[in-house]
């Protein structure tokens, strides 16, 4: 059977690997500027044609233009951009610890910084974020200081979660920032239920929930929007679509078929496609969908579009998979050389204020890096005592547990 | 107190935390206006308001895990899994999140959210309505497992769940609703009427998760069970006359080893009787327990009564289950020893 | 915190509950022959407005009309109205059998009989259906005997099951009916698969997988559009939308905040709306479905808008939780009395031959019944040996499963 | 015969079947054009043609139900979990669907599929990426379980897993990919090179599911171990200078019951040694079947090693990793007694 009129199995595919030479054209990228923006409390069938566009303000030029232009002060972008480029800067440094022994791993989110970025400031410092792994930029973006992230890096003393989470997996409550799960997509309903939660109690926080492309394949994703809909849940659905999910394309989880915004339109729920690596359109469409959330209007997902500039993780090497300059030939450009013509037009900044601030970040984060290795890195403590690991699998501790952590406790050097 | 059976006290439950404690929540699938299938949650939603008490979307794993994130809220919500064979689709939510979470977290964050499943055999529900799977669970750390064997612990269980701030699963033997069963499914059915474990007291009392009761004091061997099995093995201790200690775990996870070693070290035999599949069970768990606890008290190897390693067949129900014959017959080969 | 400004929790309920007068007139029934029928090659983005509409084809005297008359011959037809009626004659019996105590448990599938029956008849005999509880029509339309049915609803001798099963959890393969499974959801994403085993294997088989409007927000739904639509599968993914699951409205599940066929869009696959009720509609949009797929231009998702005019099973008493007279109140009607008054209007039928035909269907369900019957019932054998209860648990039977057969074997009675 | 560590053993079968059968077909999380995150799929896509060995949705539970779908169609779809603690999310189609179906379609139907997952800690995981979860799946009758040791065992196992015709959980520790490793994470890593089982045929051969493999010859205990487990018992054995006999069992279902018996019989004294943590484990199960079928023969009480009853904590690797210091200590309190 393989004649005419037979079936054929599809087969997607990454449209570029090594070897091959990157060309985005095949893009449709509308202008920025071009998209409406609807009042917040628009009808979702009303938001439809924003989950098929996309959202953009900043120009070529680098000037913010039409109805998503949040209109943000020079003071505001700064501390955005700043921001932006601490985290550049901590993920550089931590990818370097990795790679000399004191970390087992690390993850970076270079080239999608503007996305967590921007969105944490569109948040009050009390909604709760439900994040996944290169969102690190809220706990940045939230004054988190760096040495406390260092920690739960190096699992050293400070680590909240007592060196027994795999690096980058933070948790920080007083932050409005849910325990990180190294499961895919698990944090996405979760979200929605959080969300409920603070609704039920007539409460004004709202919950963001993310996501990335690959991952929303999962049938989480779908339980989030199913509940979120349902019970019209103040919560706002990110989608980091960064064109990667480790070496599979954004087409294995259905990007080429249709948007991932446009997931939403099923569920009654606006989906809105939005440049994620133009810090304004971040911003403006997550304010957006906040607005909607903390006055009744229901959730919203925005697929930021975006590109994973970074290896995957410290594991892996996307020389085998990917072509080697599509980061530089990625039409929509880094989004802190972007935010910072932007400023530079506006006459904000200019080429000595950005090095001066780079160079003071850096210094920021060697200074952090410091004080958190003087209290120890992976396989050289000080660490929480290994005893500690018996705690918290319960509130109170159970006879089998306070047996085994005797039964180790007596081991000569605690170890197997 | 009032007369009760297992429907009523677990409605109670409900009802008595509702009015409590305005962090409680109940939701599943139509336990809202309609009550629920099994009728547990009937009329709670009128009574409380449907903001507290709703339907919610059959999507097992987003209500485990909105309920996860209703906890990490400060809510303590109330899942009904509709049946224990449908909690599978939440495994990961339950397995990997709700039972980490506390951990992972180094405390900042913890679920306590009780999942209730009607659970277990004894009409004709066929493989995917008779499933008994808290082994799995007994697996999993960070987890708590109660299975109730009657009205009055029921409701006494399932405040403690509740108010507990570590995740619980809350198994309900549905053959047990309506009245103890004991296996002898050709004899009338009987109601808790009359039963003493049928008196319930209306408000609220708790009993302690983690605490075994001594269903029927003996000396010659000791039975572990929990739910159903607990009266077929009283069932059978009657009949086959031996002088059995039946020891009714109500929770499996945090177990309560001090019952069953001062048990098995007085009788120095042990039989070991659960409903689910018997490669991997809970009852491998027991029977290793009190092997290397018990080791030198032993006078006999520990046996296991069990459902067969086979689905739950519908029409072969009570070829399936293990009944008071089935159980007999294993006393008497411990005893024989 | 209960003020201005305060989150507030949204909980959707049934418009109707005993009691009530249900008025079904929010409902927008777009009139029969509105919708415009795209070609089969059309792509998904051209097809949106179907998911949002109703393909309706008789109106109100029973004339077809519009782009979607399948145009199908009076035999054809008379062929499909007869199976309907025989379904329900099956149902009605069956049920009955339940309150006789001959089998634990019956679901019935009344009022929806059009939904299955027409796309049976839609797809080819050796097309594959994955389906659930209330698509007996599909054995039915494909001349399973009917005492072999009964068979596996008395556990008799004849059942497939070997009396394993709960009641009407059919398998059939050499109907192309896959083996039913009491767990919501799971056999969409099922027929994803054997459709891309299909494809991948140069057939021209397609597969049907079916869902209801209650078991669609079980992430298994979202699993089943993702692989279809990431691998273009040929499959028609049916979504019987019968208002009800339970007790709990369609809105639990998330259908008043858009349609269920909308779901399709987020995936790039054409999602129909299609009045279940009607036939030739149901009819229409199968055979446009199945043609689609069988030409490899990919999957849809079938919304068909019907009725449960039957309780949920035998288990359930629906005076409990709607209305008395929803069913007589329903504006899309009965689909037997719909076709019924086409062919009477169309001249190629009329009530004599209505009411030989129901007498004649109703002679060959009590005839087969009787037959059945004469093989066993419910708890009145003869079954299946019950030591077969260890086959099929692997295909080769292990050591632990031989001495349990064994141990069953001599115990007295083979009894617990 | 070939040098091979695991990956490249794995990687063998696959290829070998994948080129035998037509039907044979590959996919899973970055399965394709990149060859897996730990290369067992490396070249296959560009030997076999991207129809035949593909990149899946990350949807654990859709991978699965596909391959059910594929298996009822007659293919025999090889699925890679990318970790085995992501096999979760696809646990309600591996228990109730995958394990039923040949069951509850009175043999009409059945799911010739197989379920790859590396698996086990030993690399600085954490909770996330270290489990061993064959526990939970031993529990579920219709499925079997196999975890090699070894790469000749895993290629002849994978290949047998592959052509079976019930569905099997195959989980590969990736602590073995690259070599043996016993537990002594402070010495130099070695690699499969000069190990007799790294001398691996190129074509097909099948290792039997259910039979296991005696790694050490012994007259004084058994150990019964699977996975990294059995490495670490060997290393344990020959520290102690105890005798003991080294069952690897290859298989956990179905069980090679009569090898084990003849050892505990012949040995009188019995260890249990897994990574998963201790309660519910599948080493309840084996306690509990020597002790049910050896009883008499017993001089000493059966004893677990096992993980503790925590997540596996990340920095805390050596503290939980039950190694051979924590095996020795436990056959010295067996041949005490
Ligand atoms: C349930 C589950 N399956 C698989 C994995 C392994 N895994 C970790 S990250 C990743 C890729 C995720 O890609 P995407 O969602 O696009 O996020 P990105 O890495 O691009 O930010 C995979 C497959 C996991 N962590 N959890
Ligand atoms: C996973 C799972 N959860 C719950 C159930 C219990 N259950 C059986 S039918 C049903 C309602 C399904 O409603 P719907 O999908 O609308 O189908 P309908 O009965 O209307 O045909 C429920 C909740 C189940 N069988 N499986
Ligand atoms: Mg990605
Ligand atoms: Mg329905």
């Amino acid at each position: 059977m393989d004649g005419e009129g037979t079936l054929r199995l599809h087969i997607p595919g990454a449209r570029f690997r090594p070897g091959d030479r990157p060309d985005f054209s095949y893009l449709r990228l509308p202008p920025a500027g071009a998209a409406p923006r609807p009042p917040v409390d628009a009808p979702a069938i009303a938001t439809r044609d924003l989950a098929f566009g996309l959202v953009r303000t900043l120009d070529d030029d680098g000037v913010a233009v039409g109805e998503w232009n949040p209109g943000l002060g020079a003071d505001e972008l700064v501390r955005g951009l700043r921001t932006m480029a601490l985290v550049r800067a901590f993920d550089e440094r931590m990818f370097r610890a990795q790679r000399q022994g004191k970390t087992p791993f690390y993850m970076k989110c270079t080239g999608e910084e503007a996305v967590a970025t921007a969105q944490t400031y569109a948040l009050r410092p009390d909604d709760m974020c439900f994040a996944t792994y290169r969102q690190q930029a809220i706990l940045v973006a939230r004054g988190t200081p760096l040495d406390e992230m260092m920690g739960q890096i190096y699992a050293n003393a400070l680590d909240p979660t007592k060196g027994r989470q795999l690096p980058v997996m933070y948790t920080a409550k007083s932050r409005g920032y849910f325990s990180q799960s190294g499961n895919l997509a698990t944090q996405f309903p979760q979200a929605v239920g959080w969300a409920m939660a603070s609704a039920y109690r007539r409460d004004t926080r709202i919950a963001s929930g993310w996501i990335g492309d690959g991952a929303s394949a999962e049938g989480d994703f779908h339980q989030a929007l199913v509940f979120a809909s349902v019970h019209r849940a103040p919560v706002v659905l990110n989608l980091v679509n960064n064109q990667w999910a480790i070496s599979s394309a954004q087409s294995v989880a259905g990007g080429e078929e249709s948007t991932f915004a446009s997931r939403a339109i099923g569920y009654g729920i606006p989906g809105v496609r939005v440049d994620g690596n133009d810090y304004l359109a971040v911003f403006a469409a997550s304010r957006w969908a906040a607005e909607r959330a903390r006055s009744n209007h229901g959730p919203t997902l925005i697929e930021h579009f975006t590109y994973r500039a970074a290896p995957h993780s410290t594991s892996d090497d996307p020389a085998r998979y990917r072509a080697g300059d599509e980061w530089e030939r990625w039409p929509l450009g880094d989004p802190i050389a972007r935010l910072k013509l932007h400023l530079v037009r506006a006459g904000a900044w200019d080429d000595g204020r950005h090095s001066a601030m780079l160079r003071a970040v850096e210094a920021d984060v060697a200074e952090a890096d410091a004080r958190a290795q003087a209290l120890g890195v992976h396989g050289d403590g000080p660490h929480h005592d290994p005893l500690t690991m018996f705690d918290d699998v319960y509130k109170d501790m159970p006879w089998n547990l306070r047996e085994q952590r005797d039964e180790l406790a007596a081991l000569p050097g605690r170890a197997t | 107190m009032s007369r009760m059976n297992m429907v009523q006290a677990l409605n109670s439950a409900l009802d008595v935390k509702l009015a409590g404690d305005p962090d409680v929540l109940v939701f599943g699938e139509d336990v809202g206006f309609f009550g629920g299938v099994f009728r547990v949650t009937e009329g709670l939603q009128q009574r409380h308001g449907e903001g507290r008490v709703f339907d919610a979307p059959i999507a097992e794993a987003g209500q485990v895990a909105v309920a996860i994130g209703m906890g990490a809220y400060g809510l303590r919500p109330v899942v009904e899994c509709q049946f224990a064979d449908y909690i599978y689709p939440a495994f990961d939510q339950i397995v990997s999140e709700a039972a980490r979470l506390r951990y992972r977290s180094g405390g900042e964050f913890n679920a306590p959210i009780t999942i209730r499943a009607p659970y277990g055999g004894g009409i004709f529900g066929g493989q995917t309505h008779s499933q008994s799977p808290e082994g799995l669970f007994s697996h999993v750390c960070g987890l708590k497992t109660v299975i109730p064997s009657n009205p009055y612990d029921a409701k006494g269980l399932l405040i403690s769940a509740i108010e507990d701030d570590d995740p619980v699963l809350f198994f309900e033997p549905k053959r047990l609703y309506a009245g103890p069963f004991d296996g002898h499914h050709e004899r009338p059915a009987v109601s808790w009427d009359g039963h003493s474990k049928g008196d319930v007291p209306t408000g609220r009392y708790a009993i302690p998760l983690g605490e075994a009761a001594i269903a029927r004091e003996g000396g010659d061997l000791t039975i572990l069970a929990y739910g159903t099995m607990v009266h077929v093995a009283l069932a059978a201790a009657e009949e086959t006359g031996i002088d059995a200690e039946v020891i009714d775990l109500r929770t499996i996870v945090p177990l309560d080893i001090a019952a069953i070693e001062a048990s098995v070290r007085k009788t120095g035999r042990c039989l070991v009787v659960h409903e689910a599949t018997r490669t991997g069970g809970f009852g491998a768990e027991l029977s290793a327990l009190v092997q290397e606890r018990c080791f030198h008290w032993l006078e006999a190897p520990i046996l296991r009564v069990t459902g067969w390693d086979t689905p739950y067949p519908r029409e072969f129900e009570w070829e399936y289950f293990p009944g008071p014959q089935r159980v007999g017959a294993a006393i008497r080969r411990v005893m024989a020893e």
